[in-house]
C-alpha cells in the first residue's frame, strides 16, 4: 500500500503516524514544500521572542522521529496530481505514484488590496522564513504596524511587545478577533492591548503603504492619521492552497470539499487541515476552520479511512485559545449562540474576566471566555458530549464559572460506597 | 433481675432488636458483674471507653468487681470527643 | 521558617494597604495566629478603648502551620478587644480562608481605623486594596460569599464576611469563612462591621515554600497524621459522629445544662444527638447528616454537613434552605436546642442555617434567647416586646420566629443582639445571665464538672469551653480520667489545658488534635517548620506566656480577680435530680490554687518575678 | 500491568491533601493552585469530588500539541508534559475536553498530573483512600473510562 501525504503540517504528520500505527508495512510518505522539517505555525510566537530555537517549532524530532516510524519525509512542491493515473509530478521533474492520497497542504495568507504591500518592508506572518525576517526587521525602539488583529495577529502581538518594538494595530472589524470573540471580549482585548502601550485602530482600514526616508514607511489609515513604520505585518487572513487540485474534477469551494470521512469527490483522494473543507460538529455545515486542533483531528479520521476503516466523523469543534500579551481568550464553538437559545455571561471589565456560555435546550452548544485559564478544556467537554445538563443548566445560569463541577457532577457518579 | 442497658454511637449495632432507640430492658442473672455483662455482648474492652451506671463513671479496673444490682442502668460509649 | 515574615496593615480611615515585614523577635515568643496576634494588640491598642469605635484593631492572623500538610494545619483567628466583654477576644476558625491568606504571602492582616463607607478588601497575592462595598452591605454572609464569587468570577476565592447581625449592631456576631466556618465568638464580627469593613476575600497563588526543614517536616507531619488516623476518637469517632456525639455523653453524665441552665439534664437530648442526625427520617428516607467534611488540610473531617427535613415547618416553602449546608456540632446544639429546651433536630439545624448565613454565635444567640425565654415564663418579658411571639422554652416555633426576626435586625432582635448580660441587667434580672465576664457558656454544666467551672472563671475572654477543654480529661478520660466532682488538682489540669490550647492556637492547627496528639506529637512539627527553638519545653512556656500576656491585657482594660467568677445559680442553686444531684460548683476551693500554680498573687495579679519568667 | 488513579468521591472530605502533596511534589510549595489534582466542592449536595488527568488512551492533549511536548510514560501510561519543549501555546488546554490540562502562569508551561513517575503523592496523602493508585482494570477505572468514551463519541476510535 502506497500512502503519499501532500503537506508536512500536524494534519500530514498526524496522518501519516495514525497510518503507520494502523499498517506497519505501508509505504507512507510526506511530501512538503517548506525548506524545514515539518514545523508548527503555534510555535512561531515564541521563536519570535527567542523563548526556543528554530528546533523549537519542530512538529517531531526530525532526526529520529520519521526514521524511527519508516516514514520518508521528501523535501519538494508537488506540481501535478494526475488522478487517473494516481501519479504526482514533483517540482524536480521526478513522479511518485500512490494508492492513497492526502492532501494536507494547508493554508496562505491572505495579502488584502492595499498599494504598497510589495515594498521590502511589508512582511506576513506565516512561514518560519517569514518570522526570520520580522526578526530582522523588528529591532527594540522600531515601529511596526500590525495590519489585521485577527487570531493571527494577535498571538504575535506579545512577540512583538517583548522585542520592544513600538507597535500599531489596525483591524478593519470593530473589535480585536471579531470572529473568535464577541463585543464585549473583543472589547477587553482592545483596553488590554491600549494599557500596554499597543495603539490600536478598531473599524479601520489601511488605505495605502508608501515608502519613506531611512528605510521607513509611511502607513495611511481610513481614519486619516499616518503611521510610520520600519516594518508592516499583513495578517489579514488566510485561503486553502487549493491550487493543486485546480484543473482536477475533484470539488472545491471555500477549500476542498469532503466528506465525513475525509474524502474528497475522487475516492482515493482524502484532504485535511487547513486546506479541507470539512464538517462542522456545531453546525454540520462544511467549513474551513484552519486551526490547529481541528488540522490533526482531520489527518487521524483521514488516516482511519484511507487505512480501511471505515469512521465517519462526528465533525470538528471550532475553537480557538490565544495569549494577548498575557490576556488569555478562548471561544468553542456556537459562541455567538443560537436563535432561541439561552445564554449566560459574566463580565467585569475592571479585572478583564469575562465569560459566556451559549445553550440550546439544557446542552452547551458555544462558550467564550477572557482571562481563565483553569479547566477551559472542559467547555469542548461540556459541547462535544452534548451532556444534558438538567439542573446545572440552571445553576450556570446563575454562575457560568461553575464549568467543570457542571462536568464533574454530570459525569461522575458522586453517590456515597 | 432487670437492669437497662444503653449503647450509643456506634455501639448501637450490638444492640438487641427493639424500640427504643439506645435503650433495652433485659433480664439477667442476679449479681452480673459489669465486666460480664459487657462481654457479653461482645463489646471490646476497647470500644467500652465510657462506662456509666446510674450516669456514675465506673473505670476499666473496677468494672470486673463491679456487681449490678436491680434496676441499674448501664450506659456505654465507644470512645469519643467533641467540643 | 513557615512564616511569611510579611504583614498586611489596612487603615480603613485612609484607605490604606501596606505591607510591612513581620516582627519576628515577637514571632519567636509568641509563635504566630493567637500568641503573635495578641502581642500586637496588646502593643497597639489601648485596653481602655471603645471596642466598637476606631481605636480598637482587628487582626486576622495565621499560624506557621496554617496552609501545610500538618493536619488541620488550616485555621486562622480574629483578634480584637470584645463588645461583648470588654476583654481580649480572640477567635478560632477552620475552613479555608487562613490557608488562602497565607498562600498570598500574608501571615496577618491588621485593620485599624474606620471607613467612611462600607468596603471590603480584595487580596490577590501582593495585592490588596480596598473596594466599594455598597453592592455587599445589607447582604447576608451567604449572599455577600456569592456575589464576590461572581464579581471576581474566581471559584477559588476564599471569603471571610459578616452577615447582616454585625451590621445591626449585635454584639456577638461572628466573622464568616467559607460559608459556614466562622470565628464566633466575642463579637470579632461586630468589630469587623463597625469599621465598615463587610468582607475579606482573598485569593493566594504562592503557596508555601520555605518549611525551615522540609524533610523534618514531612516526616513529623506523617506521624501525626498516622497518630490522628489510628486513635479511636480522631480516626472513627469525630469523623463518624462529630462532636455532636457528646450530646447523650454530657447528658448521661448529669451535666448537660437545660433552659437557662435553670435544669441540669435534658428530656429532649437524644432528639437532637450525633445517633439521630444518622437516623434516616420518614419524609424522604434521608439522615439530616449528609457526610462530614474536613477543613483545610485535616484529616479529622469532624465537620457536620446537614440537610433539614424538606417537609419541615421551618424551610418547607424555602428551596434555599433544602440544600445540604454546615450542620449541627455540639455547642451550638446544646445552645440553640438544649438551653431552650427544644428538641426539634430540623427546626435547629434551620436556626442553625441562619446563624451561619448571618453571622451570630450560636453559643451566646442561644444562650440568650434561653434567659429571655426564662424572663419570659416568669411575665418580665412579655409579647409586647416579642412582637406577639410566645417566647416559651421548648417552643421550636417560637424559637423560628424569632430568629427570622432577629437576622433581619426588626422587632426583639435589638434585645436580643445585646447578649444575656445587658438583656437581663435591661430587664431587672441579671443573676438570671449565664456569664463570665459578659460572655454565655457553653454546654457543660459547672456543677456537675469541677474543673471546667474554674476554666470557665478564669478564661480570659469569658466563658469558654476552648481555653481548655478539662471535659477531655473529667468526662472522656483524655489523657487521663479525673473525677468530675473532685476539685483537687484541677487548678493544675486548668493550666496544663490553658497553656498547651494558647500554643496550639498559636501554631495554626487545631485544638480537637490534642484528643490524640500530646506536645511530644505537635512540638516536633512545629520545630521542624519554624526556626529557632520549638522543643515540648518552651512551647509549654510559650503557651503560658500568651495566656498571662492576655491576662494583662484585661488587667489594663479593668478587670480584677472579681471577675473570674460565676453567676450565682452555677455556686448555689444545686442540681435537684439525677447523678450529679445536689451538687454546686465548688470555685472558691479551686480558685485560691488556681493562682498560685500560676505565680500570680491571692487577688489575681501577675507579680514581676511571674513576668520576668516569661519574659513579659 | 499498568496501575491508574481511582477516584471514589464518596469518601472524599475535601480536606486538600491530595492538592498540597501535588503541589508540594511537582514545586516544593505547599500550594493548591498549582495542585494538577482539584477537589471540587458542592456545597448544596455536600458532596466533594477529586478531579484530574485519566490519562486517557485517546491523549486529545498529545494529539494537539503543536512541538511534540507530550508523550507518553511507558512505565506508568502518564502522558507526560516536557517542560523543554512546551512553549506554552495553550492548544491542549482547549483539547483536552476533560478541562485537565492547565496553563500555568507561573511557569509560563501547561501543567497536567504525571502520576509522579508511578508513586501518585495524591494518593499516598489520601486520609479516606477516596484516591488510591490500582491495577487499571479495576472497575473504577473502567467506569471512568466508560464515561469518557460514552461522553465523547470518538474516544475510542484508535483505541
Amino acid at each position: 500500500m502506497q500512502h503519499v501525504i501532500v503537506g508536512a503540517g500536524p494534519a500530514g504528520v498526524v496522518a501519516a503516524e495514525t497510518l503507520r500505527k494502523l499498517d506497519p508495512d505501508a509505504d507512507i510518505t510526506i511530501i512538503g514544500d517548506e525548506p524545514e522539517p515539518p514545523y508548527s505555525r503555534m510555535a512561531i510566537p515564541y521563536y519570535l521572542i527567542d523563548n526556543i530555537e528554530e528546533s523549537g517549532s519542530y512538529l517531531r524530532d526530525p532526526d529520529k522521529h520519521f526514521k524511527a516510524q519508516n516514514i520518508e519525509v521528501v523535501q519538494q512542491r508537488v506540481d501535478k496530481i494526475d488522478a487517473k493515473a494516481k501519479k504526482l509530478t514533483l517540482a524536480d521533474g521526478s513522479s511518485r505514484d500512490y494508492d492513497k492520497l492526502l492532501i494536507a497542504t494547508g493554508s496562505h495568507p491572505i495579502s488584502p488590496p492595499i498599494p504598497g504591500l510589495d515594498l521590502p518592508q511589508v512582511h506576513s506572518c506565516w512561514t518560519l522564513e517569514d518570522a526570520r525576517n520580522i526578526i530582522r526587521l523588528a529591532k527594540s525602539g522600531s515601529n511596526v504596524v500590525l495590519i489585521g488583529a485577527g487570531f493571527i495577529g494577535c498571538i504575535i502581538l506579545e512577540a512583538l511587545v517583548k522585542r520592544g518594538v513600538h507597535l500599531a494595530v489596525v483591524e478593519m472589524g470593530n473589535r480585536m478577533v471579531p470572529r473568535m470573540l464577541d463585543e464585549k471580549a473583543g472589547g477587553l482585548l482592545e483596553t488590554w492591548c491600549k494599557n500596554k502601550g499597543i495603539d490600536v485602530h478598531t473599524s479601520c482600514s489601511v488605505d495605502g503603504i508608501e515608502a519613506a526616508a531611512d528605510d521607513q514607511v509611511e502607513v495611511n489609515l481610513s481614519d486619516g492619521s499616518k503611521l510610520s513604520a520600519a516594518l508592516v505585518i499583513t495578517a489579514t487572513g488566510v485561503k486553502a492552497n487549493t491550487d493543486l487540485l485546480e484543473g482536477t474534477d475533484i470539488n472545491i469551494d471555500q477549500g476542498v470539499l469532503v466528506n465525513r470521512r475525509m474524502q474528497t469527490s475522487n475516492p482515493d483522494i482524502y484532504a485535511a487541515g487547513d486546506v479541507a473543507q470539512g464538517v462542522d460538529f456545531s453546525t454540520g455545515n462544511f467549513e474551513v476552520q484552519a486551526i490547529q486542533p481541528t488540522a490533526t483531528d482531520h489527518g487521524r479520521v483521514a488516516a482511519l479511512n484511507m487505512a480501511g476503516k471505515d469512521d465517519e466523523h462526528h465533525g470538528t469543534l471550532n475553537m480557538n485559545v490565544l495569549d494577548t500579551v498575557g490576556l488569555v481568550s478562548c471561544s468553542f464553538g456556537l459562541w455567538m449562540g443560537v436563535d432561541g437559545g439561552d445564554s449566560a455571561e459574566l463580565y467585569n471589565e475592571d479585572e478583564f474576566q469575562y465569560i459566556n456560555l451559549q445553550f440550546e435546550g439544557d446542552h452547551l452548544v458555544g462558550a467564550s471566555s477572557v482571562g481563565k485559564t483553569q479547566h477551559v478544556g472542559v467547555l469542548r467537554g461540556l459541547i462535544e458530549s452534548k451532556i444534558h445538563l438538567g439542573d446545572w443548566k440552571n445553576r450556570l445560569m446563575q454562575d457560568p464559572t461553575a464549568i467543570m463541577e457542571a462536568y464533574v457532577a454530570c459525569t461522575q457518579e458522586l453517590s456515597y460506597s | 433481675m432487670n437492669v437497662s442497658i444503653e449503647f450509643y454511637a456506634s455501639l448501637m449495632k450490638y444492640l438487641p432488636p427493639g424500640k427504643s432507640r439506645f435503650r433495652r430492658e433485659i433480664k439477667v442473672d442476679n449479681g452480673l458483674r459489669l465486666s460480664r455483662l459487657i462481654e457479653q455482648y461482645h463489646i471490646s474492652p476497647e470500644e467500652a471507653h465510657l462506662v456509666l451506671v446510674n450516669g456514675l463513671f465506673v473505670c476499666g479496673e473496677d468494672r470486673a468487681e463491679r456487681e449490678l444490682v436491680e434496676g441499674d442502668v448501664i450506659s456505654i460509649w465507644p470512645p469519643v470527643a467533641g467540643g | 521558617m513557615s512564616w511569611t515574615r510579611k504583614i498586611l496593615r489596612v487603615d480603613l480611615s485612609k484607605g490604606t494597604c501596606t505591607s510591612e515585614p513581620l516582627n519576628m523577635e515577637w514571632a519567636n515568643q509568641y509563635l504566630g495566629q493567637r500568641g503573635l496576634a495578641s502581642k500586637y494588640l496588646t502593643e497597639e491598642v489601648d485596653p481602655k478603648c471603645d471596642a466598637l469605635g476606631p481605636d480598637n484593631k482587628m487582626i486576622m492572623a495565621t499560624g506557621p502551620l496554617t496552609g501545610t500538610m500538618a493536619s488541620t494545619g488550616g485555621r486562622y483567628s480574629v483578634i480584637c478587644k470584645s463588645p461583648l466583654t470588654g476583654a481580649i477576644a480572640c477567635s478560632n476558625s477552620g475552613g479555608f480562608f487562613g490557608a488562602e491568606l497565607k498562600f498570598a504571602g500574608w501571615d496577618m492582616i491588621i485593620f485599624e481605623g474606620k471607613s467612611d463607607k462600607p468596603v471590603y478588601l480584595l487580596i490577590q497575592d501582593d495585592k490588596a486594596e480596598l473596594r466599594p462595598g455598597d453592592g455587599i452591605w445589607g447582604k447576608s454572609a451567604w449572599e455577600t460569599d456569592d456575589i464576590l464569587h461572581q464579581t471576581h468570577q474566581d471559584p477559588q476565592l476564599r471569603v471571610a464576611c459578616v452577615g447582616r447581625t454585625a451590621e445591626h449592631g449585635c454584639l456577638y456576631s461572628a466573622v464568616m469563612n467559607d460559608k459556614h466556618r466562622a470565628a464566633g465568638r466575642s463579637g470579632v464580627g461586630t468589630v469587623m462591621a463597625s469599621k465598615n469593613l463587610k468582607a475579606v476575600a482573598v485569593r493566594g497563588t504562592g503557596g508555601i515554600g520555605n518549611i525551615n526543614d522540609a524533610k523534618a517536616f514531612m516526616a513529623a507531619t506523617n506521624d501525626g497524621k498516622a497518630v490522628l488516623a489510628e486513635n479511636a476518637v480522631t480516626g472513627q469517632g469525630l469523623p463518624a459522629y462529630g462532636t455532636q456525639v457528646l450530646m447523650n455523653v454530657i447528658n448521661g453524665v448529669g451535666a448537660l445544662p437545660a433552659r437557662n441552665m435553670r435544669d441540669v439534664g435534658f428530656e429532649g437530648a437524644e432528639n437532637i444527638s450525633a445517633e439521630a442526625m444518622a437516623e434516616p427520617r420518614k419524609s424522604d428516607g434521608r439522615p439530616n447528616l449528609t457526610t462530614n467534611g474536613a477543613c483545610f488540610s485535616c484529616t479529622i473531617a469532624c465537620g457536620r454537613i446537614s440537610t433539614v427535613d424538606p417537609t419541615h415547618f421551618s424551610v418547607k416553602d424555602k428551596p434555599e434552605y433544602q440544600g445540604a449546608s454546615g450542620g449541627l456540632e455540639y455547642e451550638a446544639a446544646w445552645a440553640l436546642g438544649a438551653d431552650t429546651g427544644v428538641d426539634d433536630l430540623d427546626a435547629l439545624t434551620y436556626i442553625n442555617f441562619l446563624c451561619n448565613e448571618d453571622g451570630m454565635d450560636p453559643i451566646t444567640y442561644g444562650a440568650t434567647v434561653a434567659a429571655a425565654m426564662e424572663m419570659f415564663e416568669d411575665g418580665t418579658i412579655t409579647t409586647k416586646e416579642t412582637g406577639g411571639i410566645e417566647l416559651k422554652f421548648g417552643s421550636a416555633e417560637a424559637f423560628v420566629a424569632i430568629t427570622e426576626q432577629f437576622v433581619t435586625g426588626e422587632g426583639f432582635a435589638a434585645d436580643l443582639g445585646m447578649g444575656s448580660k445587658r438583656l437581663c441587667e435591661k430587664y431587672g434580672k441579671p443573676d438570671l445571665s449565664m456569664t463570665v465576664k459578659g460572655q454565655e457558656f457553653p454546654a457543660y454544666d459547672p456543677r456537675g464538672i469541677q474543673g471546667i467551672g474554674l476554666a470557665y472563671a478564669t478564661s480570659n475572654r469569658g466563658a469558654c469551653h476552648l481555653r481548655g477543654y478539662t471535659i477531655a480529661s473529667e468526662v472522656l478520660g483524655i489523657p487521663v480520667k479525673t473525677e468530675m466532682n473532685d476539685t483537687d488538682g484541677k487548678a493544675e489540669l486548668v493550666k496544663a489545658f490553658q497553656d498547651a490550647t494558647a500554643l496550639v492556637d498559636s501554631a495554626g492547627l487545631c485544638v480537637f488534635t490534642t484528643f490524640a496528639w500530646g506536645m511530644d506529637n505537635i512540638a516536633p512539627q512545629i520545630d521542624a517548620a519554624c526556626e529557632g527553638d520549638w522543643s515540648v519545653e518552651n512551647c509549654l512556656e510559650t503557651g503560658e506566656r500568651i495566656w498571662n500576656m492576655e491576662r494583662l491585657f484585661n488587667e489594663a482594660a479593668g478587670f480584677t480577680a472579681d471577675d473570674d467568677k460565676l453567676p450565682k445559680r452555677l455556686l448555689k442553686e444545686v442540681i435537684k435530680h439525677g447523678p450529679t444531684e445536689g451538687q454546686v460548683n465548688r470555685l472558691g476551693e479551686m480558685l485560691p490554687k488556681y493562682y498560685e500554680v500560676r505565680g500570680w498573687t491571692a487577688d489575681g495579679k501577675i507579680p514581676d518575678e511571674t513576668r520576668q519568667r516569661l519574659s513579659l | 500491568m499498568q496501575k491508574s488513579l481511582n477516584i471514589d468521591p464518596g469518601k472524599c472530605t475535601g480536606c486538600l491533601q491530595c492538592e498540597m502533596a501535588c503541589s508540594y511534589e511537582h514545586t516544593g510549595t505547599f500550594n493548591p493552585s498549582r495542585s494538577y489534582i482539584k477537589v471540587f466542592t458542592f456545597h448544596h449536595e455536600g458532596r466533594f469530588a477529586p478531579y484530574t488527568c485519566t490519562q486517557c488512551d485517546e491523549a486529545w492533549c498529545m494529539r494537539a500539541c503543536p512541538v511534540d511536548a507530550i508523550s507518553v510514560d511507558l512505565a506508568t501510561g502518564a502522558k507526560v508534559i516536557s517542560d523543554d519543549k512546551c512553549v506554552g501555546c495553550k492548544v491542549c488546554t482547549i483539547a483536552c475536553p476533560f478541562g485537565t490540562v492547565n496553563y500555568s502562569q507561573a511557569t509560563g508551561k501547561v501543567v497536567k498530573c504525571d502520576l509522579c513517575g508511578g508513586d501518585p503523592q495524591c494518593a499516598a496523602a489520601c486520609p479516606t483512600d477516596a484516591i488510591t493508585y490500582v491495577d487499571a482494570d479495576w472497575t473504577g477505572y473502567d467506569r471512568m473510562l466508560a464515561s469518557a468514551a460514552k461522553s465523547l463519541p470518538s474516544a475510542e476510535a484508535t483505541t
